[in-house]
């Protein structure tokens, strides 16, 4: 990676952030609706996976998917726009928070239903496998969707007819308010992996230039034929499950000490330590990402509401 | 007798059966530690501890079979489904398990369960999370299913669940958890599978449930303005369903609007529609209106989310249309 | 032309599609090297070979979102359910993922696939397995359902349904399968969305689709003995549906009967009554008729359980009530 | 054991191997309607591991339940009643094959969708375990059953919720015309269960006593509080699926071999070579179980119909 790369995902990653923040406020301000699950902590996970995937890999994740779409190329403007239900918006207003997607970008949503976008994409990368591209399907979720049949179907499938996709679990230690070990047989979702004799790796989420390096093995032995691999990423969402959370499954001590994790400072400090960029062209980066979510709002809170006819389209491709 | 909110209805009824009958017990996502997605089980856990509020996976199949496992084992679990769209990840244990184990192994199992899911749409949550499929459920055989649409339903018709022998689908309706209303206290229970006139009137029958009845009593109050008399029926339970009151009202209004919140394509008003046709034809003295959601997954745009919800204005509408038809 | 069964007309489709596009592949349990349980797609396996005609786990969710993933690349699947009860085993990814993803995303997901998926009673397989539950998928906007009731529709609907661009639930009935009839060769496509008069008719109007077609004609070949023309209308295809050969017939005979092999509650015939009556309230003489199942469990005792299933029995003293009525 | 005990076995086995080939017959004319899965190559796994429960324990399986059903105590008459749809079936004739019961034996069934008893199974544990009884639940299933998603959902939470239950994969190397690994990520059954961190067994089903002694062991571990575990028994089944199989899925080769190792023949020699009885004793056994199955024979056939009016009993409870 040089420079400039380093600066871009630095600001992406700081995209997200102000962009979440902002989206708590605009949430507050009852512009948003809905549920709004926000990114803030795990920025370094879509960060760095989606840093090296290449333009013919597809994406896809769950609801929690602001940071993914800012890190697939789509602009701050339509997926804050996508936030406030703007005919602007990146599904037309139509699908919000949970539903951002470009398939343009190669990225595949935005999915609501725990785990029922892993037999999808599962289906994904078979699609790429029959037409001989070779394209890998990096499938993200959180650890809680990992106890869902979804899953054992979708792994499953995978490995059976050896399809190009990376599993990648973001696993952020909680699913709503219960703890990975509450909920799951296992504590660490890569030994899940084994059950399927499927290769895993664990690594940590909170350091970018980690999850980047292990991705991009992993992205290109998959491309190479060795079939499917679970990556599970260990990282903290700093915020609640989605506004409103009353939060009273994890203590204060915990969530401090992860935040002073903050996967952004990691970053920062990485960059500064390397002799990468000074500090001045980093806060420069802070600016611009300032500057890019103070302009998407703008462009979000003037754009227009779908026209009423809306309603009606794209029920069916062929009415 | 006090004035509560729907939610502090259902939870009391959850709790005084919980205080009365050991075998009675809570599983579902988030309902202990967390207190319920919704609040209905705030304090539950505290007091009747982990094994009786039990915090499960992200798992419905899991969540809705072992519930009928706790059942059949003499057990009277109440399963509470994060909303009702989830119902869909274990609608086989729903609809192919619950709904028939007593039956096909000749009344050898027996399944007192209950399922609680919460529906309805108009909070923005996208096609995927806001739906009111209980009709659904309804043309199932074995399950039985019920709605209701003010607090002292609610918290009389989930006692009445608790204590059924039979597999029971109990939906609620998110927008409803802050209505208040008169509760009696106590033992109050209702039964299932009776139709109520919830508001007497002369001039039409509006047939409803759920959060429609919220809003078809408001449309009521307005149309009474206009000197127009509305009967309400609240159906309560889709599954047995009670015509009776739907039949008597119909004979003496010979007009009926049937109000839905879900899709009008084969929804609760067309099996409305078709019974009352069946049981009271020569009363009809003109054609029996639908009003239902329109026929789209719901967006996540509030303004056309709500354009496709049945709200007060469309009910005055087509009672309007009705009897000038 | 060639009189062939309904399975050879549905293979055909398969195999003729097949040929045209190489995007269309199957996938499902035991479609290749057994050659499919209802041997449908007997002797594909050799010709295409495995990677068009995918033997899977036994994992519906991994069939259907496996089709909707590959969907969305551009390739056309069909997916084949062993029988239409185990897609109460991938319900959401059929009415919450296929039926939405097309609305969801304002258009930029386009699902191009099929879901083959066989239902009916009538073969003693017990409560789970017999079902026609028909009308809870087409109460989903954004699915479009089909049944064809003869092997040139089954072909003709088969071959549209591949062509569309929207995901498409397509109902065979196990005990049609040995049906003969006429079937055009090659390239033959029936629009989905048609409903079709089967048996043209003076008296009454019997609306059917499926499996209850075949019992119908039967019925209207006994009731024109008895002088009793009957018009069969033939939905072929539950959403969209189409009613307008339905009023039309029903403008002329005045009279209907409603035949389907589901229950009756929140089903086929409920939809079609309710449309009936608003759209030719004025020309009703009789209370149209419910032909239905049981509202049942299907039980496994071959005497009960044609006992609770329609029959040309009971759709000739139906249509003869409703004559007399 | 004792010899009774053996005999006892030793009949068990033949009277279910009588019984199914009766039942093909009958199915051939025309008596038995709907599905008919054999139990035949596979009665010493059911045979073994039921002969160590505790009437308290409770069995569940699938479809293919007929042994398993002689093995819990009912009668072969209810058994061949209910496949003729007798009201004097266990299940009055309204279940069939697929959905034989008796609760007052704790035998639950007979399941017809795939792997769908699993997370039921889990229900009955966690109501022994609820209620303080010292009892476990024996779930049976086959290798196809473990791809499915219930499968995952009910080990996950038997093992996150400790409940005494023995998760027992009939492993018979199909699932209809799908050999193990054509479907599955893991060609042996047990090797799922690393991935929830549950101890698991092998174990040759063609092989009573060894079926009988590992079952034992893991069930007893079970009721002092070990947990859940699982149990792969390999087996064969020597028959089609189900009437009217094609059988173009395996070879005559594979099939004669695993015949060779008939499970009542095996069992037949240990006991011989045991001295624990003689020939003419085992004979008897047969003569015994030739007995058992005529005579159920001429009492489902001479039982009668359900009355029409039982279509409309039991759909609820409290109508
Ligand atoms: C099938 C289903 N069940 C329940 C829910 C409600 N729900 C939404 S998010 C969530 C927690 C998911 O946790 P995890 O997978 O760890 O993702 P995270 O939110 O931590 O990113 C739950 C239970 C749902 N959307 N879908
Ligand atoms: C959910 C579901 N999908 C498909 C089927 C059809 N089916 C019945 S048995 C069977 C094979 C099961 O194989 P396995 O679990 O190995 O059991 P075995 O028949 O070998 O005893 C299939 C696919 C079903 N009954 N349920
Ligand atoms: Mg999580
Ligand atoms: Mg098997």
């Amino acid at each position: 990676m040089d420079k400039s790369e380093h600066l871009k995902l630095y600001q992406e990653m700081v995209v997200i952030r102000r962009l979440e923040e902002k989206s708590a406020e605009l949430y507050q301000q009852g512009k948003i609706g809905g549920f709004l699950h926000l990114y803030i902590g795990q920025e370094a996970v879509s960060t760095g996976l989606i840093s090296v995937r290449r333009p013919e890999d597809r994406v896809i994740t769950a609801y929690r998917d602001h940071g993914v779409a800012i890190n697939c190329g789509l602009s701050a403007r339509e997926v804050l726009a996508e936030l406030l239900g703007k005919a602007t918006g990146c599904s037309g207003g139509k699908g919000g928070s949970m539903h951002l997607a470009d398939v343009n970008k190669n990225f595949w949503g935005g999915h609501a239903i725990v785990g029922a976008h892993l037999p999808i994409a599962t289906g994904l990368a078979l699609g790429d496998q029959y037409s001989g591209n070779k394209a890998v399907t990096l499938c993200m979720f959180g650890d809680g969707a990992t106890n869902i049949g979804y899953f054992h179907e979708a792994i499953n499938m995978s490995k059976v007819w050896n399809l190009p996709v990376l599993w990648v679990c973001e696993n952020n230690q909680y699913g709503m308010g219960t703890a990975v070990d509450r909920a799951s047989a296992v504590s660490e979702i890569s030994q899940k992996a084994s059950g399927y004799g499927m290769p895993a790796e664990r690594v940590d989420g909170m350091d970018l230039m980690a999850v980047r390096a292990k991705a991009a093995e992993m992205i290109e032995k998959i491309r190479s034929g060795s079939g499917p691999m679970m990556l599970e990423i260990l990282t903290y969402r700093f915020r609640g499950h989605s506004m409103g959370d009353p939060e009273r499954y994890r203590k204060a001590d915990e969530v401090h000490h992860w935040q002073e994790n903050d996967p952004i400072g990691i970053y920062r400090k990485y960059i500064l330590d390397q002799g990468i960029a000074t500090s001045a062209e980093l806060d420069f980066q802070d600016d611009e990402a300032e500057a890019v979510v103070a302009d998407a709002v703008a462009f979000a809170e003037a754009s227009p509401d779908p026209a009423p006819e809306e309603l009606y389209t794209h029920v069916y491709v062929e009415e | 007798m006090a004035r509560i909110t729907m939610r502090e209805a259902i939870s009391q009824a959850l709790w005084e059966e919980m205080e009365k009958d050991p075998k009675v017990f809570i599983l579902g996502e988030e309902v202990g530690v967390w207190g319920g997605t919704y609040a209905v089980t705030k304090g539950f856990y505290d007091h009747f501890g982990g094994d009786r509020v039990r915090d499960t996976p992200i798992a419905e199949t899991a969540i809705i079979g072992g519930a009928i496992g706790a059942a059949l084992t003499g057990l009277r679990p109440v399963a509470e489904l994060m909303t009702i769209n989830f119902a869909f990840s274990a609608f086989d244990h729903i609809v192919n398990q619950a709904a028939k184990m007593h039956y096909m192994f000749n009344g050898q199992m027996v399944l007192p369960m209950v399922i609680r899911a919460v529906g309805g749409g108009g909070r923005q949550l996208g096609a995927t999370h806001s739906q009111t499929p209980d009709a659904i459920f309804a043309h199932f055989p074995g399950l039985k299913v019920v709605a209701p649409g003010t607090p002292a339903d609610a918290k009389g018709l989930l006692k009445a669940a608790i204590r059924s022998d039979d597999p029971v689908m109990f939906i609620e309706h998110a927008t409803l958890y802050q209505m208040r209303g008169e509760v009696p206290d106590g033992d109050y229970v209702v039964p299932i599978g009776k139709s109520t006139v919830q508001r007497p009137g002369r001039d039409i029958t509006l047939v409803t449930y759920s959060k429609m009845l919220e809003v078809s009593l408001k449309a009521a109050d307005q149309l009474a303005k206009d000197g127009i008399d509305v009967e309400i029926v609240d159906l309560r339970s889709l599954r047995p369903l009670d015509m009776d009151p739907v039949v008597e009202s119909f004979k003496k209004t010979n007009r009926a609007v049937i109000v839905e919140e879900g899709w009008k394509s084969y929804g609760v008003g067309s099996e409305v529609a078709a019974r009352l046709y069946e049981q009271a034809f020569d009363y009809a003295d003109a054609p029996i209106k639908r009003i239902a959601q329109t026929e789209v997954p719901l967006p996540y745009n509030r303004a056309l989310e709500q354009s496709a919800l049945p709200n007060v204005d469309t009910v005055i509408a087509g009672v309007k249309e009705v009897l000038n038809g």
